[in-house]
């Protein structure tokens, strides 16, 4: 199943199931969404629940707040986390506040999704990773999707919950296709182990976790080094605890995240490893991130700006052959 | 029926009036701390509004003391919160800037200019879809129609048919800026004209604020749509306590305080009999009691316990409608 | 005079509309990647101000390939900037949507709908605090006009009377939202009219865009303060190249096709006696040889080199002028 | 010399010299600055060049581009840090990518002055502290001011860039008096030394590096722990050189900041310190920092959610007894 369909499939059992979820944002009503994930709910709910709303990102947001404060449960689509930067305000001064202000009063049962990450050559303004400015944001909880059943369960869970959720996607696997199964108990704030192993725990989310489990692989046949890939559902709050069971394990920490290393989440992840595990670690923490510039344009700069399989793969055995791997 | 209201708009407004003034005090006292913005000079405008406006939510800004209290909220949960105690209408979390009561529809105190126009939007939104008409009631100033948020909000309101009432508190300040200096128009009711029905009245005038509302809110209610108000009004205080004022030229404060909106009320409703001044008194010795009481209460109430710092952050609870 | 101005205009227009069109090709055989949006259909309106408006400086949203030729800007070096080659105009960094020529007064390309507008805002405030009073051409699209930002920089602009001319393309459509879905108010001029002089022209006849911006070119010299134009337009293609277009009917399409900008000024160049059959011929020719230029050019142009990953990042230096 | 003096004497010895520099904010002209910064500004150099503008945090940046784009050197004001969120189009956006995206013909020799932190009881709005979101976004400088001289020196090289800087002040600081000393070849992307010590490194910047001088002199009284002192004046970029010089003989390092932990500028140190200085570390970093919670009205809980000098002492004694220092 396709990415953008196990959001759909989220949705749509939303919305059926819950009057009370409506969807607004740009294009995501008569036009079925930019990146067609909100397809067909236009048709089958009315304009009343799947809005069309202006290119007014910060009264979007603002509006999405109102709703949920009356008791609707929005999922409101900012068309790629860069236009976010125009609902800041909304995000960061009135969703993960208002409950808190209010003496738990008010409740926000609402969420915010978005894609974001780059897709190619899109440049500088259409390009970023921002979970980081969203995670560091007490009251937010933050969300992300590397594939379908994590997409589908989590995009639901997030429906579901009272608290308001940022819910990333990324806008490279919106036509990825992956097994999907739905299961029982799927819970996003649990991190996903998604292959066992020994020397080494690699931390990941979004697209690149699919990348990760390439190198992983890779390494595995090439270098016999043995990963565990930890997969992030949420970005606030982290599950640290699954990373320590695997680290005091593995005693190596690789996260591997596509915004520039500088404050991304691996400066987070790394610091509590070494807070926490400090006397475990045979290496210190590796952070593999993306470059400290805005994406260019041109391919193969926009290539050499962000973690490749290749170049993630490298990163690690370099480290690994600095620390006794 | 005139009568009725006459105390009612007295006694609404001299609450909201020496609430705010005992407020000063406290904070002068130091039991108040924070920003503390009053309301002196625009009761009218805050108790004409919401007492027009009757049932439906209300969205305010941060200088939200006297709508609180028109809106019925308990004195001395408003006076608990001030004083940062847990007895508060939020818990001693919120303070002036953040009163919020949903039992009585009323959902704050903002303390991000215009931040709060977009949620009215959508909770007048909400209401709609849930088949009430009561609307909501949103009010804002005059420097916040200069905000973006302001704007794309009208649109979606008049674009999506929202039952919402835009009430701007024109006192011709934003702080320390006259609105000549920040808003190429100085009537703001202009600003929304294409939109919606819009305009001006006399914000010292609660019969005349109280009415347009009423009028406001039969449209609301009928067609579903929104409408704008503009209310002329002005602040006597400094825009906080933080804040002298002084930018004001004497003459100009002069100008308005000869049009104090409880005066005005005063004189009118003993001048066509609907107060006497023996009512008058009674009010103002139930008021202040009132206030006393809200003091007292908010000094022997219990500070929030240490837990509260992380409390009330997340709910931490699912919706079982959706399998 | 006429003459003269058929000539030029039917060049830049032919240039676009060709640019475009090869920008396509090259697009599907993979030599430009990302979003590329076409103006095809919106020439008039482009060329119209570019021409018009004369000396000043030039503020555009990201469909700009065609605002980018009509001010002059080699299609060598455009072309070679949707290449990705480091002798474009934006040493391949930027891409179709962030094209830059300070030498020419073009600042951008820019991919954020409404962001550029205060910026426009910005410099026209400077040019007129220096002397100079040329002023500003600020292109946008129907969509950007329900952002708060605009807003903003209206009354910004009429408060501190900054000459700015704000050109609104209107061609209905916000990527596959259509206006009347969007805006409460369609016709997009009234949102400008209490702030400043503001009118509505057809987007589809060159001349009347044209006269209309020289005239708006003259109030802003004249008295220095902003001034706004709604040119009604159609684009012909998707959004971009990610986008069929097809939510729009038939019908309408035809509709707009038969105003196509291009043939419109054909055939009145041809009826005017402006142009004549030859004439057209040589002027296709000398555009169909500039654009296989372009693109040999393009072609041929190197790649960025490593470095200039982490080049033009960061200027580091600092003036001298203050001690 | 009051902070907002220093502040106010660089603005006008910057003003005076070139006629390029101008002001813009709101209430920044005729009322003086709400915090009276821009004092007597408006009546020395005019209207035109004191520009006090409406409530429009994200045009208010906008157009300080567009001057800066035409060779105006524009010092726009944002109220406090909280409102900055409104302006995060221009400042995550625009600002970081424009000269990136034209290849180096745009420049922006610009400003954009605010105050943030906790002051006292103003409550979520109005107590944050985000210097993280702007240190995070590669094309900006995020440059900070900890007393009179960095105020005066910082801000006044801040404007002399042809790069743009977001330049961080505390509301609480604007009142605090400093000894006074212009000085020769001050140089805001060098870390300050404020104390020299042998146990332990403290890094820390804007009102907090002042209880951290504080706290020092109490370990040094009364634990006989020597503490080195780093103000950062740079947040980004980071002077790690001056970090890593003064940790290779400390072997130590804390991190404290108002801001909430999670993500924080302190996560970034960490991680550095941890990446190059694994091997002479005798403890895993620690980081000082605010609650993972939106700041409370009420006084006893506000002080709970931030470091106070008693909660900065305690945690270093505590930490330094577990790690045998
Ligand atoms: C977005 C934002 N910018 C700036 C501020 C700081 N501020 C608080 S109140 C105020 C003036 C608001 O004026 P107005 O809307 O007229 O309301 P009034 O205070 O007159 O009731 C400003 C600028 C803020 N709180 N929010
Ligand atoms: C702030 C922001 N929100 C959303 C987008 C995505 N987007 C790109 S173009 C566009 C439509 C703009 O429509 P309009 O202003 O009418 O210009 P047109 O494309 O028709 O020329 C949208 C929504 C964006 N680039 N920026
Ligand atoms: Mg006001
Ligand atoms: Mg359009």
């Amino acid at each position: 199943m396709l990415y953008r369909e196990a959001l759909n499939l989220a949705l749509d059992h939303a919305m059926e199931h819950d009057q009370r979820v409506v969807l607004l944002g740009e294009d995501v009503g008569f036009y079925g969404g930019n990146y067609k994930v909100t397809e067909g709910l236009y048709a089958k709910y009315g304009q009343k629940r799947v809005i069309d709303t202006p290119i007014a990102e910060n009264s979007i947001v603002g509006t999405a707040i109102g709703m949920a404060m009356m008791g609707l449960r929005p999922v409101a689509e900012i068309m790629t986390a860069n236009f976010s930067m125009l609902a800041m305000d909304q995000i960061v001064n009135q969703i993960p506040k208002l409950r808190y202000m209010s003496g738990g009063k008010v409740f926000l049962p609402l969420v915010v999704r978005m894609p974001q990450g780059v897709a190619k050559q899109l440049a500088a303004q259409h390009s970023q990773s921002l979970e980081h400015l969203f995670a560091s944001i007490p009251g937010l909880y933050v969300f992300c999707a590397s594939d379908a059943v994590s997409a589908y369960h989590g995009l639901l869970q997030a429906i579901k919950m009272d608290d308001p959720v940022i819910f990333l996607e990324h806008v490279l696997l919106y036509g990825m296709d992956f097994p999907f199964e739905p299961m029982e108990g799927f819970d996003p704030l649990r991190a996903r182990v998604l292959k066992k192993g020994r020397d080494l725990t690699v931390v990941s989310y979004l697209k690149i976790t699919q990348d990760v489990l390439k190198v992983a692989q890779w390494l595995e046949e090439r270098e016999r080094i043995s990963c565990e890939v930890i997969d992030l559902l949420s970005l606030r709050p982290i599950d640290f605890e699954t990373i320590y069971e695997s680290v005091k394990r593995t005693k190596r920490l690789a996260i591997v995240h596509e915004a520039p290393k500088t404050l991304g989440l691996g400066a987070e992840v790394s610091a509590r490893i070494s807070e926490e595990l400090f006397y475990f670690l045979d290496a210190p923490p590796l952070r593999i991130a993306g470059e400290e510039v805005p994406i260019p344009y041109n391919r193969k700069l926009e290539l050499m700006a962000i973690p490749t399989p290749e170049r993630i793969y490298n990163q690690i055995v370099n480290w690994g052959k600095r620390h006794g791997l | 029926m005139s009568q009725t209201l006459a105390e009612k708009f007295y006694y609404l407004m001299k609450l909201g009036r020496e609430f705010e003034l005992r407020c000063k005090e406290e904070y002068l006292k130091g039991n108040i701390s924070g920003f503390l913005h009053l309301a002196v000079g625009e009761e009218a405008v805050h108790v004409g509004a919401v007492v027009g406006f009757g049932k439906g939510d209300l969205f305010c800004p941060y200088r939200e003391h006297v709508l609180a209290l028109a809106r019925g909220i308990d004195p001395r949960l408003i006076m608990a919160e001030m004083f940062g105690k847990v007895t508060g209408v939020s818990k001693g979390k919120g303070g002036s800037m953040h009163l919020y009561e949903p039992r009585l529809d009323f959902y704050g105190g903002n303390a991000i200019v215009a931040a709060h126009i977009p949620h009215a939007v959508g909770a007048g939104y909400a209401r709609k879809l849930m088949g009430e008409k009561a609307g909501v009631l949103c009010i804002f100033g005059d420097g916040a129609t200069n905000n973006g948020t302001f704007f794309e909000s009208l649109n979606m309101a008049s674009l999506w048919e929202v039952p919402v009432l835009f009430l701007c508190e024109n006192n011709q300040y934003a702080i320390g800026t006259h609105i000549s200096r920040s808003s190429y128009l100085k009537d703001l009711y202009l600003k929304a004209r294409d939109y919606m029905p819009s305009l001006q009245v006399d914000g010292m005038d609660v019969f005349e604020v109280y009415q347009a509302v009423i009028r406001a809110k039969e449209y609301i209610e009928e067609y579903g749509k929104p409408y704008f108000i503009e209310a002329l009004t002005y602040r006597f205080e400094g825009h906080s306590m933080a804040d002298k004022g002084d930018y004001r030229s004497p003459r100009e404060m002069e100008m308005f305080k000869k049009r104090d909106p409880l005066e005005l009320l005063m004189k009118k409703s003993l001048k066509e009999g609907w107060l006497t001044k023996e009512q008058i008194v009674l009010i103002d010795q139930r008021v202040e009691r009132l206030i006393d009481e809200s003091v007292e209460f908010a000094k022997n109430s219990p500070e929030p316990s240490e837990e509260e710092l992380y409390s009330d952050l997340y709910c931490g609870v699912c919706s079982h409608v959706i399998p």
